[in-house]
């Protein structure tokens, strides 16, 4: 052990606020990194379960063939 | 070896083997890393020309190292994706790029922070961080290109055409601002420059540096999954491994989630 | 499916795939001319350029210090990154036009290497604006101090460091082409590439001034021309031919 | 001079062609030949692919799999003499509107063949544009315009001819006309491929039909060709 304590250690003779921010906002970084990537991941599977259940219930946009009908749309009607 | 290019190519065969490697680099780089990061901060002696403060050096070098090398890899893939048009290689590339740009900012804030105690400033324009400055432009270009354009195979393959185009330009980046550092600045002392180290400072280093390429393997390899998942989300393999309550914890990537 | 018997009309010849097509240099020396010729009918894209760099220069002493002290030192500096940022400036239109109206697939459908209908494009890029910038330079630099000297060194830089410029933003141009956003982006991709011809440029005016013999600065400077000149093309036709695949 | 005879029977040949986009794919399987000749449609409603099938047999669009031969061969062995041979019309007509329609002519066909003014301005004059062959484009309509780009099929000799839309903005006159020059190409042993949504006055067409977008894994669209 370099240091005689634990409060030589975090003091680090005046030097220690610049060593422990690096160390910190090392571990930030690469944490958040790491937490983005799994959030990520989540997101995707999430998004891809409910997909895949919605897929057996027909959508308004999937109905009908692409060439279309052209129909006005009657906005007033409830 | 043509088979294994296939093989390699094929994103189901790909899943499969990245979860199986991932756990164990996740372990062993962080183990490494961890334990190099204790020893760095407690138990290595003093620097006696620069005291506490060279103890930065342990988060520094390692960054700085895998972010440059992270530029390579990427140069690498770029090539494979012109050339053989291997879909890994670009989903390497779009993975990769966030975390090399992370890096390189790492290594420029430690730089940075380091210099107050040594220089008696927060940003000097020392070569080398300069160099990197520059490297973290060229990572946020990638990343800028890449979400701009909207079709997938255009966007991985005009990356791949700047990522070659940085790599050729990065040994005359460097040449011209070590050139430009001596013709402004008389020659101060490097922040990383030891004539001699003792074993007690560069081994703790050397774990830091191979447990960080470690889990930078680990987190490519999660990030290309997820990546992999997404454009193979119409596939069938990709659907029977997400069927609602299906067997398998996909969020783990883990190598029992798919049993290809 | 059956073939159809053909009935040639009278006084038509039949046709044969051709084997023979005009000479690369033609090809290129008539794209130069129609981009020249392009250029002189838009007479305000000439300008544009030239008077932001005016402009940019004239900044400097309003907004530091007009003194003599300064300005001759930092002249040079501010020369060169005004003639960057305008080059810059001009780039998002060398190939934006012609992929609008339809004549940049047309170019890249012609028989010859693309590279090289690149490099003519590049050329003419360069001779409407670096070439001007180049010109403009010296009494830009009295403006600003210089003594004929540095001038002198100045311009034989921007000359070796302009085409340059062109080059390497014909790859950012190439890449860009086909996006909304591309000038904003072009600028982001370029920049750190232009760092060490900015380097050198200025490096040289400043050793220039401390009286050291500079041929070996602009033999390394030329180095990098020619290194762009090599790899350039190639890179902008294989971007191009991405930007025309997205489209 | 021209190569000897043709050394396959078929002009351009596409195997197995299949096109994504978005994780869809646009078409699968598709295979066809471009026989000298021959006039062909590609088919099929908006979204379908259409374009995207041109520009690939042009060569201006790279994402896709499968093989294109060009007269039995490969097309990357022999770009040169694939572009020499091909004329490609877009949807963007190449005209540049600061040029007139002379000077255009003349930079589009410097790179192809040598023509001289005299058959570009009799090209023109052909297409109606005589007055206007030394005004610039930008004060042309745009079915001037089209006009010429429509020019060049004058003098052309490439033998495959690519056009997206010919039709576009062309008064009735001007389509027959056209018409009638997609035939003369036809019998002189060219080939035509052609999208359009105006249903040409021509017979003895093939047809390339693209369907509708498709999921991955379902069946893909059809080709059809038949001799009407």
């Amino acid at each position: 052990m370099a240091f005689d304590s634990l409060n030589a250690l975090i003091v680090m003779e005046g030097h220690g606020p610049y060593v422990w921010t690096c160390y910190g906002v090392f571990f930030l970084l690469l944490g958040v990194l790491v937490w983005w990537s799994l959030r990520e991941r989540r997101q995707l599977v999430r998004e891809q379960k409910q997909l895949q259940q919605q897929k057996t219930e027909a959508s308004p946009l999937q109905a009908g063939s692409t060439a279309g009908s052209f129909q006005r749309i009657n906005t007033s009607r409830q | 070896m043509w088979q294994f290019f296939h093989k390699l190519g094929s994103p189901k065969w790909f899943y499969g083997i990245a979860g199986r490697f991932m756990p164990w680099l996740l372990g062993i780089g962080l183990l490494l890393a961890l334990s190099g990061i204790v020893w760095g901060l407690g138990f290595a002696p003093k620097d006696y020309l620069q005291g506490n403060s060279y103890r930065i050096i342990f988060i520094h070098v390692p960054t700085a190292f895998l972010a440059q090398s992270v530029y390579l890899m990427m140069a690498v893939a770029g090539v494979v994706t012109l050339v053989w048009k291997m879909k890994l290689a670009d989903v390497f590339v779009k993975a990769v790029a966030p975390v090399g740009a992370a890096l390189t900012f790492l290594a420029l804030f430690t730089g940075a922070v380091w210099g107050q105690p040594t220089w008696g400033t927060w940003w000097i324009w020392d070569a080398r961080l300069t160099s990197m400055l520059i490297l973290l432009f060229l990572y946020l270009g990638v990343m800028a290109l890449g979400s701009a354009i909207a079709d997938e195979k255009s966007a991985a393959r005009a990356v791949a055409v700047l990522v070659l185009v940085g790599v050729v330009n990065i040994p005359i980046i460097k040449y011209s601002v070590n050139w430009w550092n001596t013709l402004h600045q008389p020659a101060t002392f490097k922040l990383t420059e030891k004539p001699t180290m003792p074993p007690e400072m560069w081994v703790p280093l050397l774990l830091v540096v191979v447990g960080l390429y470690l889990w930078f393997g680990w987190i490519a390899l999660y990030r290309m999954q997820t990546e992999v998942l997404r454009r193979e989300r119409r596939s069938r393999w990709v659907q029977d491994l997400m069927h609602p309550g299906g067997r398998s914890d996909v969020s783990s990537g883990g190598a029992r989630a798919d049993g290809v | 499916m059956g073939k159809q018997e053909s009935v040639v009309p009278a006084g038509l010849p039949i046709l044969d795939p051709v084997a023979e097509s005009p000479g690369v240099l033609r090809a290129m020396l008539a794209l130069l001319r129609r981009d020249l010729r392009l250029s002189i009918r838009q007479k305000q894209d000439l300008l544009n350029p030239l008077l932001f760099f005016a402009m940019v220069v004239a900044l400097f002493p309003l907004g530091v210090s007009p003194e003599a002290s300064f300005l001759r030192e930092a002249g040079t500096g501010i020369l060169w990154v005004g003639a960057l940022l305008a080059t810059l400036l001009s780039l998002d239109h060398l190939f934006r036009f012609d992929f609008e109206d339809g004549t940049l697939e047309q170019m890249a459908l012609q028989p010859q290497p693309l590279f090289l209908l690149v490099l003519a494009k590049t050329l003419a890029h360069w001779l409407v604006t670096g070439l001007p910038l180049v010109l403009l330079t010296p009494v830009l630099g009295l403006m600003l101090y210089l003594d004929g000297n540095s001038v002198a060194v100045l311009c034989l830089t921007l000359l070796i460091g302009t085409p340059v410029l062109s080059l390497i933003g014909s790859v950012g141009a190439a890449l860009t082409v086909g996006l909304r956003a591309g000038g904003v982006l072009l600028s982001l991709l370029i920049i750190p590439l232009y760092i060490p011809v900015l380097i050198f440029g200025t490096g040289t005016v400043m050793a220039a001034g401390d009286g050291a013999d500079v041929s070996g600065h602009l033999a390394l400077m030329a180095a990098m021309l020619v290194l762009a000149l090599v790899l350039a093309p190639f890179a902008a036709a294989a971007a191009l031919k991405i930007s025309l695949s997205a489209s | 001079m021209t190569e000897p005879l043709l050394q396959a029977d078929h002009l351009l040949k596409a195997e197995c062609l299949e096109c994504e986009r978005d994780g869809r794919f646009l078409f699968r399987d598709l295979s066809f030949s471009i026989v000298p000749g021959t006039l062909t449609r590609v088919e099929g409603p908006n979204g379908s692919g259409k374009t995207t099938l041109l520009r690939i047999l042009a060569g201006l669009n790279d994402n896709w799999s499968g093989q294109v031969l060009w007269r039995g061969r490969p097309r990357h062995r022999q770009w040169e003499s694939v572009r020499r041979n091909l004329l490609y019309l877009g949807h963007r007509p190449g005209i540049k509107a600061l040029l007139t329609p002379l000077e255009n002519l003349q930079a589009l066909a410097a790179g192809r063949q040598a023509v001289t003014n005299r058959i570009l301005e009799q090209a023109l004059a052909q297409v109606g544009l005589g007055p206007w062959c030394h005004v610039p484009c930008q004060n042309l309509s745009a079915g001037q315009k089209r006009r010429v780009a429509l020019a060049r099929l004058l003098f052309a000799d490439e033998p495959l001819w690519l056009l997206d839309e010919a039709f576009t903005a062309l008064d009735v006159d001007a389509v027959a006309a056209v018409e009638n020059l997609l035939l003369d190409q036809v019998r002189r042993g060219g080939a035509v491929v052609m999208t359009t949504h105006h249903e040409p006055s021509l017979r003895n067409m093939n047809r390339i039909r693209l369907g509708t977008v498709i999921e991955q894994g379902e069946p893909s669209s059809q080709l059809q060709q038949e001799d009407a």
